[in-house]
Order: C-alpha cells, then structure tokens, then sequence
C-alpha cells in the first residue's frame, strides 16, 4: 500500500500532469490568459513556476500571451501557454509567425464545445482542422492528442521535445474530459526523462552568420538565441537564409518548402498511433482523445459479442499518417472514425482510403462523450447491411 | 406506481451490455460550496491511491458552475477503467434537493441513494435503497464545523458500500484539508461510519443489467 | 410635505415581502437595514420579523442582489 | 423610487432565479441599470444593450430589451457597429472589468476616442468570476486570486482615468452598496450625448472575495462601504487617510462633438453637389 | 464605339468591381482595417458610401470591425468586410460567433502570400483551408472563389445573396491578382439584379417570438432585426430556439445540425463550378481563382497539342462539391488540381475521388503565378508515365 | 556629437539605401535612436529590439542588434516576453503610430500599466504608411487620408496622456526635425527602470504629406518646426495661440516599482521556507 | 556578342508555345511617383473601353513599393485574354534605369524598348529596338510640368506600335485627369506622337517564338 | 574650454560628404542647413557647394533619412 506513495504516483487530473510534465521536461515560461477548461494548467503553474525561479505571465489577452511565449522563447527559454477554442482562434496569427520563423513553442488547447462561445465547460473535438489550418498560408503544424491523464503527461513531454528538436510551434489538442478527469499516474523522476533540446549554432558569433541556413532541405536550421551575440534579425515577412525579407520566387519555394519537409520527412516518426485487437480485426474503430476511451470499451464489447473490432489510437494527429491506413491489413473492410465532431478527422481518412476500404463516422457533436452503446449500435448497423 | 412507467418518464437510458460490472459508479452531487467535488476526489483517491485499485472522476458542470448544482463521478474498479463517465450509478449522494432532482434518474433502480435529510426535503418512493443522515447539522452542529460535512457523508458511504477502506479514506481524506484541521476531519470521517453503524443500515448490492 | 399628517411610521404599515424562490439568502437585506426589520432562519432566510420598524428606505430593496424584496405601501397592495 | 413591480416589467421573469451567487453584486448593478432606463424613460423597442463573455455579461439574459452576449471583450466593437447603424438607437455596453478592460481594452479606448454615444457600465469586482478567480487588470495590488497566489504584484489600471484620457466625455464610478444613488449615475450616462462609462466596484465573495477574507456579499458590501468616498470628503483626507480609498460620484464630464453627430455631416458633405 | 461609353462599361480592378457589386446590391455598411492587397475596397468605399448615405468605419484593428459589422447587421444593415491573410486569422473568432448566431455578412479575404506577414504584395491561394476551418469548432461557412473582374462583380452579388437568404457568413476568397488586375466590364443596372432578403419574421412582435425555431430542420430562421421590438436575445453559447443559452445536449445537436444542413441541404444550388472542353476529356484541370487562367491558357495549348484536356473552375470552394467528382465522365483518368498553395483543394478532391480517378496536383507557392507552361509540362508529364 | 561612422558600425549596411521613401523622417529617428545607444553604451549583445509591421517597423533590419520584426500590432508583447525571459536585456520597441495605438494599443496600456522595462518608440506619421495613407488614431482632425477623403472626423489619441494615464513612467515627446536633442530623450527612456514611451513626430511625404499640401521631406519638418512647441514656452501662451501647436520635451516622470523587480520578490517569496 | 548566350545568362525563359500570339505584351515600368502604373492603365483602357479590343492589366510591387521600382504589365488582344500576366514583352517602356536593369530581361529579342533618355544613361547593346526620348525633359522644361511624362510617353508608344488608337488614347488620358489640366494632357499625347514622327524612328514587329 | 585657439571656422575646413549610393535626393539637407552650405542639382542631388560655410552644427547629419551626410574635420579624415 506504501509503495504508491514512495512511487510518486499521483491522482491528479489531466491539465496538472500537463503541468508536472512541462515542469519536468524544463519549461521556465508560461504566459496565458484564463479560460474554461484550461485555466488549472495556468493557476498550477502560477504557483509553481515562482518556485523554480521560472516566469508566469498573465497577458491582457491570448494574442498578448502567444506573443510573451514566442519572446521568451527566442531568448532560449522552453516555453509554452494554454488555451481554449475562443482563444485559440485569437492565438492563430501568431501561431503562423512561429511556424515560419520557426520558434518552439508548445500551445495546449482543451478543447470545449464551439462554435463561438459554445459549451465553455463541455467536452468537444470540434478543433481537430483548425489546430492544423487555422492560420492563413501554408505552414508545418505537429497536433498531438492524448486520452489519458498518463498521456497527458508523456505526450506533453513529447511535444516539448519535438518543439525544441524541430523549431516548431507543437499543439496539445487535449478535451475537456481528458483535462479534468483525475486518475492515477506514476511520475517518471526528472533525470528518467529523455529531453531534447534546440539545434544550436555550430560556431560562435562571427562575420557570416545565417540563422535559417541548412546543408540539407529537411535539416532543422540552427538558430541562436537572443543575447547570445549573433545579432541576427527574426521576421514574419518570407526571408532568405540570412532571416532577412526577401520576394524572391525561388527563396520563398526554397524556405516554404523547407519548412514542410522539416515536418514530412519525419512523418513515421513523430506519427504516434496506437493498436488494439488489430490483428484480424475487420471493422476497425479510429479514434483519439477522450472518445477512444469510449471505442476502447465498445471493442471490448464488440469481440465479446463475436465481432472482429480493432481499435486505432492516433496521438498524432497532424502530420496525418496517411501511411497508418495504407498499410492497413486487406482484411479491414470497414473504418469507423469516432469523434466528438461532425466530420473531420473521417475526412483525413476518407482521402487516405483511396477507395481501398469503407469509410463510415459517428460524428457526434453536443457536448457529451460518445458512449459505448452508441458506438455498438453503430457497428451491429454495419454489419447488418 | 409502476417502477418500469416511471424510468421510462425519466428517460433512464437501458444499457444494452454492463460495462465496469465488477466496479463501483458513484455520483456525488450538492452544490458549488459543499465541497462535493473535492469529496469524489477524495474517494477516488482513496481507492487508486491507498487501496491500489483502479478509480477515475470526471466532473460535469454547467456554465453556472458557480451557483447551480455540480457533480462528480467517480468509477472505482479492479480492472482498467476504458470509459470514463458513469452510465448508470450504483450510488448516489445528494446534498442538495436540486441535486437529487437532477442526477437522481442517473441511479441504478436497486441502487444507493445517500442523502442529507435537512437539506433534502423530498425523496420520491422509487428510490428503493436510501440512507439518510442529518450530515450538515452533524457537522455544524456537533462538529462545529459546516465544512466537513463531505467528509462526514465520505465516511457513511465507505462504511455502508466498503468501496474503499477506513484507512484509506482517512489517509486521502488527510491529504486535503490543511494541518489544523486535520484531527477535525480524522473525526469527520469515523463519525460518518458511526452514523451508519448506529443505524444499523444495510445495502445488498444487486449487479446492474 | 405639505401634507404631513398625523401618520407615524407605524400607522401606514408597509408590506415587505421577500420572494423565496428567488433569494439566495445572502443576508444582505438583514445586514443593511438600519431598521434590523429582518432576521435570518437557520438556513439563512429572511424572516421580515418587525415590519413596522421599517421606514421605506427602500435600501433593502436596491441591494438585494436577487431583486427578490419588495417594500410596499399595504394600501398600494390592496389598490392592485 | 419605482417599486419592483415595475423593475419586474424589464425583466425576463422566466430566467429567473439567475445563475449569478448568493451575494454577488451583479444582481444589484442589473436592478440599478433598470431603474435608470425606467425613470429616462428610454424607448424599450429602441434600446440595445450588450455584453461580452463574464458572468456580469450574463446579465443582458435577463433584461427584457434587444439583447446581445457578444464575444469576450468585443461588446465595445459591436455596440460601435450597432451605433453607427442606427445613431437613433440606445446602446449601452454592460461588462466586466476582465472583459472590458483586459482583452476588450482597445475597443474600450477607441471608442472613448471617437466619443461615440454608447454607454459603458464596468461590473468590476476585481477578478474574472465567470474563470474561477484569477487576477484581472483592476485587482489590487498584493490581493490574492486564482493566478496571483502570492499576492497580486500587478498594479491596476484606474479604468476611469484610463477612459478620460483615452476621450470618454462622461466618466463616474460607484458601488453596489451606493445602490440608492446609482441609477443616477447610470441614467446620467446614457443621457449624456457622447461616449460614457460608469465603474460599479461591485462583489464576488466566491472567488475574489473568498480569497481576501470577505467570503459573502454582506462583507463585500461593508467593504465598499468603507472604502468608497466622494470626491469633497476625499479632498479634506490627508495623504495617509487617502491610501486606499477611491472616489465616487462623477469623475469627469465634457462636451465634445459626438462620432455619429460626425459622420452625418461627412454624409452631407458628400452628398453635397460641391463634393 | 461610343456603345462601351454607353452601356456603362467600365475597366476597373477587382477591387473596384467588388466595391460596384456590393453597392448595387445594397450594402451600406463597411468596417473594416487596411491591409495590402485588399485596401481598395475600403478606399473607394470610404468615398462612395457616405454619398449614399451608408456607414464606413475604419476600425481599430479587424477583430473590432469584424464585430461592427456584426452588429450592423442585426440591427438589419447589409455589411461587409474586407481584409487579407494576417487579418482573416484575426477574425476568425468573430467569424465562428457569425456562424452561431446567424448574422450575415460578406468578408473578403483578397489572399496574399502567406503564413503570418509573408508576401504582402503577391498573390497567393494559401487559406482556402482555412477560410473552412479557420474558427475553432464545427460550423458552416459558404466560400466563393472568382477568378475575373466580372466574376468578382457577380460573385460579391451572390455572395451577398447567399449570406442575406440563409444567414450565414459567406467568404469571397479572391486574390492579390484579381483584386488588382484591370479589366472590362459592363456594370448592370442595379435594377436588373436580382437581389435576395433576409427572411423575416412572420408576425408582429408579440408574446413567444423565437427568432431560433424553424418548422423544418434545413430551414432558415426568421430572425428580427433589433429595434422592430422583438426584444429577443443573441448569444455566442449554444442556445434554444428561445435564442437563450441551453446546455442540453439534445438541443445542442438539433442546433449544430439544423446549422448544417442549412448549408448541406442547399449544397447543388450553392455549388457554382464552369466546365470547358469536359464532353471528351481524359485529362482534367481542376483550378479556381487566378489560377484557373492559367489552366484555361493551359488547356487551349494541350488541345492544340492534341491532348484531351478539360478544365473545372470551381467558383465555390466551400461548401466542397463532392457530387462534381462523383459525377465525372468514367473517361477521366486524372483530374489535376492546380492552386497556388502546397496542397489543399487537392486534398478534397482526393477524398472526393475514392479511387475512382488519378488526383494529381500542381502546388506552388513561390508569390507568383503558375503559368500554363508549368501545367503543360506537368500535364505532358502525365501523360508520358 | 558621435561621427556618422561610429553610427555606421551599428547599421547592417549591407541593407542600405533603406526601403524608405525619399522625404520620409523614420530615417532621422533611426539614427538618433543608435546615437542614443552609443551615448548610453548599451551592450549590444544584449539589446533586443522589436517592431510591429509598418515602414516604421522595418527600423530594425538596419540595426546591427537582435532584432525581431514582429506581426503588425504585437510588438510589446513580444517585448513583454523577452524582457520577463531575461530582465537584464535593455528591449526597445521602434513602431508605427498604427501599429501601436490602432491594432496594438491594448498591448500598450497594459505593458504601460505593468510598467515593464520597456521603451517603446512611436514613429508617429499620422497615417499608415505601408499600407497607403489611411487616417491613424494619431491624424489630426479635418486631414485627409486615403480613408478620409471628406476629412478626418475622428478625435485623435494624444498618445502621451494615454500612456501616463495607463501607467507609463517615462513619456517624451520630439520630432524628427527636432532631431539634434532626441537621441537625448530617447536615451533617457531607455536609461529609466520601467516603462518609457517617446513620440517622435515624423514624416510620411509620400501619402499623408501628399494629402495634405506637404508633399516632401523639407516641407513635413517645417510643419513640425512651426507646431512643435516647449513646455515652458507653451504655458505663456493663450489658449487662441496654443491651438494646433503641440508640446516637445519631457512630458511625464515618475518613480514606481518595476515589473521584473515585482517578479523576483514573488519568486523569492515562493522560494522562502515559509512559503 | 553571342545574343543567345546572353538571354541564357539572363535566363530569359523560353516559350514553349506562343499565347496572346496576335496580341501586344507591354510592360510600363519605373519608379513609385512617375505616375506609371496610371500610364499603363489610361494605355489599356484606351484599347479596352475606346477601342473595343481586350485588355488587362496587372500590377507588380514588392513591399518596398513606396521607392522601389514598379511596375503594370499589360495585355491587349483580339481576343479573350486567359493568363493575364506578362511572359515575353513585346515593348517595355522604362523609365528609370533600375527599371530597366530588373525588367529588361523580359524582352523579347525583337521587342521596342522605349526609355527616357536623361533618366537612362546605360542602355545594354542586346536591346535591338530602342527608342529614346527625352521624356521627362519634354514634360518639365516644354510643358512646364513634369507629371506629364508618362502621358508624352504614351502618346510615343501609340505612334511605334499602333496597339491603341490615337483617339482613344486621348480620351482614356482626359478621363484620368483633372478638368484644369485637360488640355495640357491633350498636348501631351500629342507631342508623344510628334516625337516619333520626327525622329523618323519605326520598328517592325517580329512574331515571338 | 580653456584651449580657445586663433582657429576661425574657415581656418579649419570641414569635409562635408553625400553618400551618393544612399541619398533620395529629398533636399533636407540643403533647406534646413543654416549656412546654406549646399545647392542642389538639376536631380536634387545636394553639391557642397560652400564648405567653407560650414559652423558644423551638425544639423544636416542627424537630419538626412539616409543617414548619407558626414561632417568631419579634415585633419580627423586625415587621420585615418
Ligand atoms: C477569447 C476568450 N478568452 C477567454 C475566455 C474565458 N473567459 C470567460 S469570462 C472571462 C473573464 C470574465 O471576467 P469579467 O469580465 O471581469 O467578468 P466577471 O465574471 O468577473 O463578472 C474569461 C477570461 C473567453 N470566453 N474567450
Ligand atoms: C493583422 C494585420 N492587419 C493589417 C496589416 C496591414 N498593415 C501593415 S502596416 C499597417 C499600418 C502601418 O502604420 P504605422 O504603424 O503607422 O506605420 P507606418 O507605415 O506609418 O510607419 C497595416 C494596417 C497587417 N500587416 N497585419
Ligand atoms: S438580500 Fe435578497 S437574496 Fe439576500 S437574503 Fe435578502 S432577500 Fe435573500
Ligand atoms: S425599506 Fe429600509 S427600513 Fe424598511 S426593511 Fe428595507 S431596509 Fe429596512
Ligand atoms: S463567481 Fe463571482 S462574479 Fe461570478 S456569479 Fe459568482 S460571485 Fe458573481
Ligand atoms: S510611405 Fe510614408 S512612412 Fe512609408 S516609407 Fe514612404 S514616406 Fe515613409
Ligand atoms: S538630406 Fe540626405 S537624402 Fe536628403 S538630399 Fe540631403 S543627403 Fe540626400
Ligand atoms: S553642419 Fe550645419 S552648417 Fe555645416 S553643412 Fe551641415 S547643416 Fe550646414
Ligand atoms: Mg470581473
Ligand atoms: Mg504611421
């Protein structure tokens, strides 16, 4: 009975182990504006960020707090902010500055019912293609989406590290239930985690230094902080090499697509997805977020009345691993995507199909979790057809 | 009165299969200051925590949080919880008459239904299993003290469902409330099994269908 | 003001009436009547227990968060 | 004074009991705003009124006019939309001090400046109820919110002086103990021609309140009761007396040229046959 | 000679012709915040609407003029908007607000290159996705793209047509091209526009007015204007037919559905595409906006060359056609998206073909357009493989 | 006075001719801001300087520091970030009257109200530049602009009162043709602990001169020279005399506790075994 | 010199199939205050509105287009015009010399170039067909004004290359300007043409490849 | 202070340079100079025209937008 205590096993909700673990994983910088159901992950911080000589900034408002973060970041800080929808449509401009000057940065949005002010204190998972298109322009986006308080933490971890490794804003696309569901963790011990930090410059500060070069179209450049002496120039405007505009065809071409293969020629690798009962599984539910605890329970049901169900878990959902459903036994006939939204996740899979498989959703918007039965009925529908 | 007629009336969703079946729902309801959240955590943690069992509490509330009724739900389990939400409740605890009229179709027909008999003036007769105890006057009247009657109520549900252990409970209990208090809630929480023991109140617990 | 008659406060009874289902029993209106018209129950309810102490400041009135107390004239009410 | 029987009228009776606390002032702010549209008698069919996202911008929810809960922070924006339409139109802004004067701060300034004719009644009770408490740009300084655990090191703004200077032409400020007095002070701003704005110090005794010592409404109102003065007496203090008190009662009034006043004489102009 | 003079024909930019259009049909209210390359409109606009006796409102920033029209438009007023890339991501908020509430409004977003500050001065197609998906949570948008200074007049008429009879925000998606590119064209009579109204309520003001009930669920509500003594209630939490906020789940999905299918339901009507040399193509360009130009040069060529090539304009983005493609000739082998972005109606049309046809795309995002070269080539390309 | 080639050497003069149009005075500023650098000896290393977007903003591709060349309006919030990141950098915002008191005055009243160790330079043109001559909140009424054709009818901001009123502890303001005592007033910004705030009185000749009979560098600076006016000199003069001119010099000072000082003492607090 | 290695150098692209064949592709070039854009589109309007052919114009500016160099790029054709941008230049006219060192290259070997020959000093010897003028001196010292410029300019190219009626262009010019100024504009147009007469200069136009 | 020496300004000439590659031709220069120490050309572009003028006020230094104007002793140019 001891041993849990001795573990550091903690029962806490969601939004705290996004704290333990951004803590751990060394971010020093939070700036935030409040809003339901985010607003533990700030108060926590709060008040534990002073204690590790670490900064927290309440801003005037999210567009201000996407700022602070993006600052304190370039000074070299892991830093981050959370949000909810209303405010995560304010943080959307910025979002695009940081993805094209390529300034880490993590951005947790628990996602509550919308549109507009919506279901403030409801579940939804209305914010799965905003988080990847809600800024103007192209641009690279990673979106992860954790169903548990334990993924919670690790994939808080993992956005930090793919951040700082890749120069890229990374987004929590977490929920409400996710957020404020308290179970049982085990906190790994800081020292345990595997941390990864920015690309530093190779040399120190001299004549020709280019912030934004890379020897190679899919390389991370290797970008100084500021006050380290590089004096090098960040802009928002398309830039050449040297971080300074240009409008120059070829350079834009060049650094768009730079930025893309930065995040698709790392697509196996950070595309996180999980597999359950897939083996000869031929209708398969797709899931993520706290709605694949509701596909996890339907499965267990559905084989237990004889019906091959499998379950896939993305954690990742931006980049969109197409190569999951490509590589799809030929056995699965049907995918059933579930989430708490009219259809947006079903339409990634619809396109990556190709026509090799069924593609059906149960898209459910209304501020509630879509429940087992719901997903049974609708699997015994489509096997009855 | 036809039990059957009256679910219906209420809109009680049938489950067509048990899920958590070896496992405990429980909803605990008042209103905001009751301190009724804290107390599903408390609960909840008892059981993951101190008796290494599988718990989990999601909370629901409206966007008048602040002054209407507020609920949590907590699901405690030997095996690993997949769905988070209590579907149908094996207890409920109602602190407030809103509470009970608002969560109280959400309990399983033979199950426990723990209410504050001052607070709650109305129990309607379907429900079959109910313990009452005057827990708000136990503890600003005995207790001196109006803020522990979640534990007291913490104390009556572990004694009559032995979802979670004494120690357990007072252990978890122990971890919330700040050090001056905490001979105050230690107290809260044995004066609530007394109040079941001295009643003599029973529940045999009928597996939901 | 011209017609001040022979009305002392406690002639003219008002008739103050707070609505259950409103209030929120705060105390406001008890703890601000400079007439101490209002006692509280156990549960904190406003009992109007000395009605004709009541001088229609009408202060209970304006700050009852809930707007749930009224303070009339007895003869308005009958009037209605 | 209007019996309640009247108030009721501009009432969404249905909506009630409202879903604000036991003790929380909003409630008294929204029986101050009724009485002041009752004795100026404004035409009800032609009166906006309109919030942003708080638990004080609830409050439209529950009065019997055009209605609007707009956006956090964008009721100001929106009013100046409505205004502008519709320059015969009553617009009145009821907010809280984190919608206004957090993320709505620039469209309160701006407005301030043009002088539009809207008025703007501040719900401030130093944090944002509607989030759980958290400090808000009004909290005083070393208080204790949500987000400020170690007291508060923010100063705060002082909204009415902010608003003189940004242009507001009528700027007062009262509390929800002052109740008597404070459908004046509402009314007197929706008649001035020009922009208005009217800071109610008002409670939140389940967050700010709770957190300093002042856990219901009556202690919030005591609290007010001592703080608040007005300006003659707040001149007879010393400097000593003066530290943490704040004036009440009218703050600032001028008379400008009013924004739509403005715009219709662009209008001429352009439709005149010179242009 | 004399008859151009005459007949009111004009050479005049995009801009302008949209500024021509949304006069004739009616609009009166303009907020909005300069920004390249849609300031014309607000140019011209500033002086023509006070000779009409309308409103222009320069706001403070786009998110306020974005609520200005808004509440213009309650109050009964055709509004519009117009802004570019940096300003769309900062109206988004107010925009999903729009959808909730049903207050219609036209926004003009003339893209430029993007992400964040980018390429102000060239054009781009970079947020077409995001003019669907922009604002967090489900909703409904309509998306016209035009691709001429006529079209630009007729699609800014349309749009307002179309936002006025189903009170829903519709978003012109044009360009830094054809915003600024002169062309003739022959202004109509304002008479002889047919021009749409928003529906209005059937009864006087009296005791149960809900401005949110409809007795068909693809139907449009009869929302009052404010000031006609309705005395209803807007707001941007989900809300009964009442216009009241509701928390329940049920009327929570009847809203968000109903919002839907308003759209859906409407979905052929809604959907205007052109189809050039399609009776016999094997090989179909599939473009819109600028950049149908380039293909139409394209197809021109490829057909004196011999190659059987089509091309589909789509001048509605969104709500996507999915029938189109359903429909296509079984001759069709390959349908190439050509758009000035890194993938993103190519993406629709994809999902869309469910392997029934090869989706290829010409993606290119550089600040200058493709030219019918590129497409040649890529087209020859094709064909060669 | 420092040697133009002293300036040289904090200028990226591979950048140079600037983009600025001939005439336009965000170039004197440019300059005086390095001289108020140079006089004051700030570690280039750890001198970080933000823009919005705007002719203006694009300041800081020519100055040899760290620079960050934000989106338009936000600014000061970047500048926020960095100097509570690392409070012994000195950060400077150089931006457009536009960027900071139209679309990013919000961050700015609350950055004054903070008063964070900031200082911010406002190039105030009266108009937007960059994006062709539209009115401001800075353009003086009756001018016209490419959105104020009729002439502007909106009251403008007096950006200095609007700084102080929301907190601001520094507040100056010049002009470009004022140009030899600026460095002076922009190094004293920066040399004071908290937030400072210089209006610089600039030129835009080629869309705001243009419109308003000033069509060239030369006669923008003679417009400054006849309107800018000293305090002292301003206060002997009658109120007839006073309209149109504006005042130049030292507006407002004061000492107040600093923001990223206010931090460490919550950090120390935190941090204490009591705590 | 080898004319071809030079186009290479310049990487003047290739066509590899002629549009807008029958047409004219003129870029007007130089710099911000020059009026030059306005002269591009009084220039298409007249072939447009006046003389009923089609036309487009298009504009290009980088973000420095306050100083920088700018540019219209117009098109006027028999018939319907698809891509509206320009690829191969059939006359350019620049007037600036950094107009002409960034848009040069998109002449086409045979095409007119025209340019102001006091702004211009380096005029590369690839250009075959040149036709120089003292534009912006005919505009300030004989017409007192130098706004001017770009209309004599005009009125030039009208005379070489006949893409737009003299008529026409008159009209589309005085639609542009000022009522005071009419008739200063109508000189100017004329003296574009008298230029050209007098200097006896023609110009052939050769097919694009 | 103390070192006043016999050096009248036109004894110790000046250098005034225009950078060419850098200067807009604005004329601020030549207008504000209180010398008169340049004319300008048919272009706009300023001529020194009168160095000898010169009192280095140095006004035409922090005035130029180009940052195109310098003023240096010449023996200081020397030095270099
Ligand atoms: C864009 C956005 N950000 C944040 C929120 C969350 N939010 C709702 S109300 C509120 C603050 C309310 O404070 P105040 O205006 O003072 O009202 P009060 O509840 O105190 O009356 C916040 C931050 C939101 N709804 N939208
Ligand atoms: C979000 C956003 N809105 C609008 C713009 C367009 N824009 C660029 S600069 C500018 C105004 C610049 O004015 P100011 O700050 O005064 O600088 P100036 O050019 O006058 O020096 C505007 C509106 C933008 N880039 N981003
Ligand atoms: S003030 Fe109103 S709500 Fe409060 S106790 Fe009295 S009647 Fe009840
Ligand atoms: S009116 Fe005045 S005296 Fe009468 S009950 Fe109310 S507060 Fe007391
Ligand atoms: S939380 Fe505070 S502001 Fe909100 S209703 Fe409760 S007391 Fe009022
Ligand atoms: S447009 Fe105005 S502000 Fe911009 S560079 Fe030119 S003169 Fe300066
Ligand atoms: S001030 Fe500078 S830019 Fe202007 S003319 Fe003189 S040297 Fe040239
Ligand atoms: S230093 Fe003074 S006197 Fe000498 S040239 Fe410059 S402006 Fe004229
Ligand atoms: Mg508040
Ligand atoms: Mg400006």
């Amino acid at each position: 009975m001891l041993a849990n205590t001795e573990k550091n096993v903690k029962f806490i909700q969601g939004n705290q182990a996004c704290v333990e673990a951004a803590l751990a994983a060394g971010v020093c910088f939070y700036a935030g504006y409040p809003i339901t159901p985010s607003s533990e992950i700030a108060e926590i911080l709060s008040e534990r960020l002073p204690r590790i000589g670490g900064k927290f900034l309440q801003m005037e408002d999210e567009i201000a707090s996407m700022g602070a973060i993006l600052g304190a970041s370039l000074t070299g800080l892991k830093a981050m902010t959370a949000t909810s929808g209303p405010g995560f449509s304010l943080k959307q401009e910025l979002i695009g500055f940081a993805c094209l000057c390529e300034i880490q940065c993590v951005i947790v949005n628990v996602q509550r019912g919308g549109p507009s002010t919506g279901l403030p204190t409801s579940p939804a998972q209305g914010d799965v293609m905003q988080a990847r298109w809600g800024t103007h322009g192209d641009h690279p986006i990673i979106v992860l989406c954790p169903s548990s308080v334990r993924e919670m933490y690790d994939l808080t971890v993992y956005a930090i590290n793919l951040s700082e490794s890749l120069r890229n804003p990374v987004i929590l696309l977490s929920d409400e239930i996710v957020a404020h569901m308290y179970e049982k963790i085990e906190l790994p011990e800081a020292r345990d985690l595997k941390l990864l930090e920015r690309p530093r410059p190779r040399k120190d500060p001299g004549e020709k230094y280019l912030p934004y070069y890379t020897s190679h179209p899919a390389e991370v450049p290797r970008i100084a902080n500021f006050g380290e002496g590089f004096r090098f120039n960040v802009t928002g405007l398309i830039h050449d090499t040297d971080g300074f505009p240009t409008n120059s065809p070829e350079k834009t071409e060049a650094l768009l697509s730079r930025l893309h293969k930065k995040i698709d020629s790392r697509l196996e690798e950070i595309c996180l997805v999980e597999a359950e009962e897939m083996e000869d599984a031929s209708i398969v539910l797709c899931s993520y977020g706290a709605t694949a605890r509701s596909c996890a329970c339907a499965v267990k049901e559905a084989r237990r009345r004889g019906i091959k169900a499998g379950l896939l878990t993305l954690k990742t959902l931006w980049p969109f691993g197409d190569f999951i459903f490509e590589r799809l036994n030929p056995r699965v006939k049907t995918v059933i995507v579930c989430e708490m939204n009219l259809g947006q996740i079903v339409r990634e899979v619809e396109r990556a199909s190709r026509g090799r498989f069924e593609v059906s959703g149960i898209n459910i918007s209304r501020g509630t979790l879509i429940t087992p039965e719901e997903i049974i009925k609708k699997i015994e529908g489509l096997i009855r057809n | 009165m036809n039990i059957l007629k009256l679910l219906r009336k209420l809109k009680v969703r049938r489950h067509e299969f048990p899920a958590n079946a070896e496992g405990y729902e429980i909803i605990f309801s008042g209103s905001g200051g009751q301190g009724i959240i804290l107390g599903g955590r408390i609960f909840a943690e008892a059981a993951s925590i101190y008796d290494n069992k599988e718990a989990i509490m999601t909370k629901s509330y409206g966007p008048e949080a602040r002054g209407g009724a507020s609920r949590a739900e907590v699901i405690i389990s030997s095996a690993k919880i997949d769905y988070p939400k209590v579907r149908r409740a094996d207890v409920l605890l109602a602190m407030t008459q809103q509470a009970l009229d608002a969560y109280g179709n959400m309990l399983d027909e033979n199950g426990l239904l723990v209410v504050d008999e001052i607070l709650i003036k109305d129990v309607p007769r379907r429900f079959k299993n109910v313990f009452k105890a005057p827990f708000s006057a136990l503890a600003s009247k005995l207790l001196d003290n109006p803020i522990v009657l979640n534990i007291i109520a913490l104390g009556s549900l572990a004694a009559i469902t032995r979802a979670v252990s004494r120690e357990a409970l007072i252990r978890a209990a122990l971890d919330h409330v700040p050090r001056k208090v905490l001979v105050l809630n230690r107290i809260a929480v044995d004066m609530g099994f007394k109040v079941v023991e001295d009643s003599g109140f029973k529940w045999v617990r009928v597996q939901k269908k | 003001m011209v017609q001040l008659k022979d009305t002392p406060k406690q002639k003219r009874p008002v008739d103050i009436t707070v609505n259950e289902r409103w209030c929120k029993k705060c105390g406001i209106c008890a703890a601000f009547c400079p007439q101490g018209v209002f006692v509280l129950d156990d549960f904190g309810m406003p009992i109007i227990k000395y009605p004709e102490k009541c001088v229609k400041c009408m202060l209970c009135v304006v700050r009852c968060p809930e707007l749930a107390v009224e303070v009339k004239d007895t003869d308005e009410k009958k009037g209605k | 004074m209007k019996a309640l029987s009247e108030i009721k009228q501009y009432l969404r009776l249905d909506k009630f009991p409202h879903i604000w606390c036991s003790g929380c002032g909003h409630g008294i702010i929204l029986q101050s705003f009724i009485r002041a549209v009752l004795d100026l008698e404004v035409d009800r069919d032609k009166l906006v009124v309109v919030s942003g996202i708080g638990c004080s911008s609830r409050a439209v929810g529950y009065l019997d006019f055009d209605t609007l809960h707009t956006a956090h922070g964008r009721s100001v924006a929106f009013a100046t939309g409505i205004k502008m339409a519709k320059p015969e139109f009553t617009v009145v802004a009821l907010v809280g001090d984190g919608d206004v004067s957090a993320i709505g701060g620039n469209h309160l300034i701006h407005a301030a400046r043009r002088n539009i004719d809207i008025t703007v009644v501040v719900f401030n009770n130093y944090n944002y109820g509607m989030t759980g408490g958290q400090n808000s740009p009004t909290t005083p300084i070393d208080d204790c919110t949500s987000t400020t655990q170690y007291g508060n090191m923010e100063k705060p703004f002082d909204i009415c002086v902010l608003a003189e200077a940004a242009g507001a032409t009528y700027v007062s400020r009262s509390t929800t103990y002052h109740a008597v007095g404070l459908p004046k002070l509402i009314a007197d701003g929706i008649a001035h021609h020009g922009f208005s704005l009217i800071e109610v110090i008002t409670g939140c005794p389940t967050y700010y309140g709770r957190m300093n010592k002042m856990d219901n409404g009556v202690k919030m109102l005591e609290w007010q009761r001592d703080h608040a003065i007005n300006l003659k007496q707040y001149q007879t203090l010393s400097e000593e007396e003066k530290k943490g008190k704040f004036v009440i009662g009218l703050i600032h009034l001028a008379e400008e040229t009013e924004y739509t006043d403005e715009y219709l004489k662009i209008i001429k102009k352009a439709q005149s046959p010179t242009s």
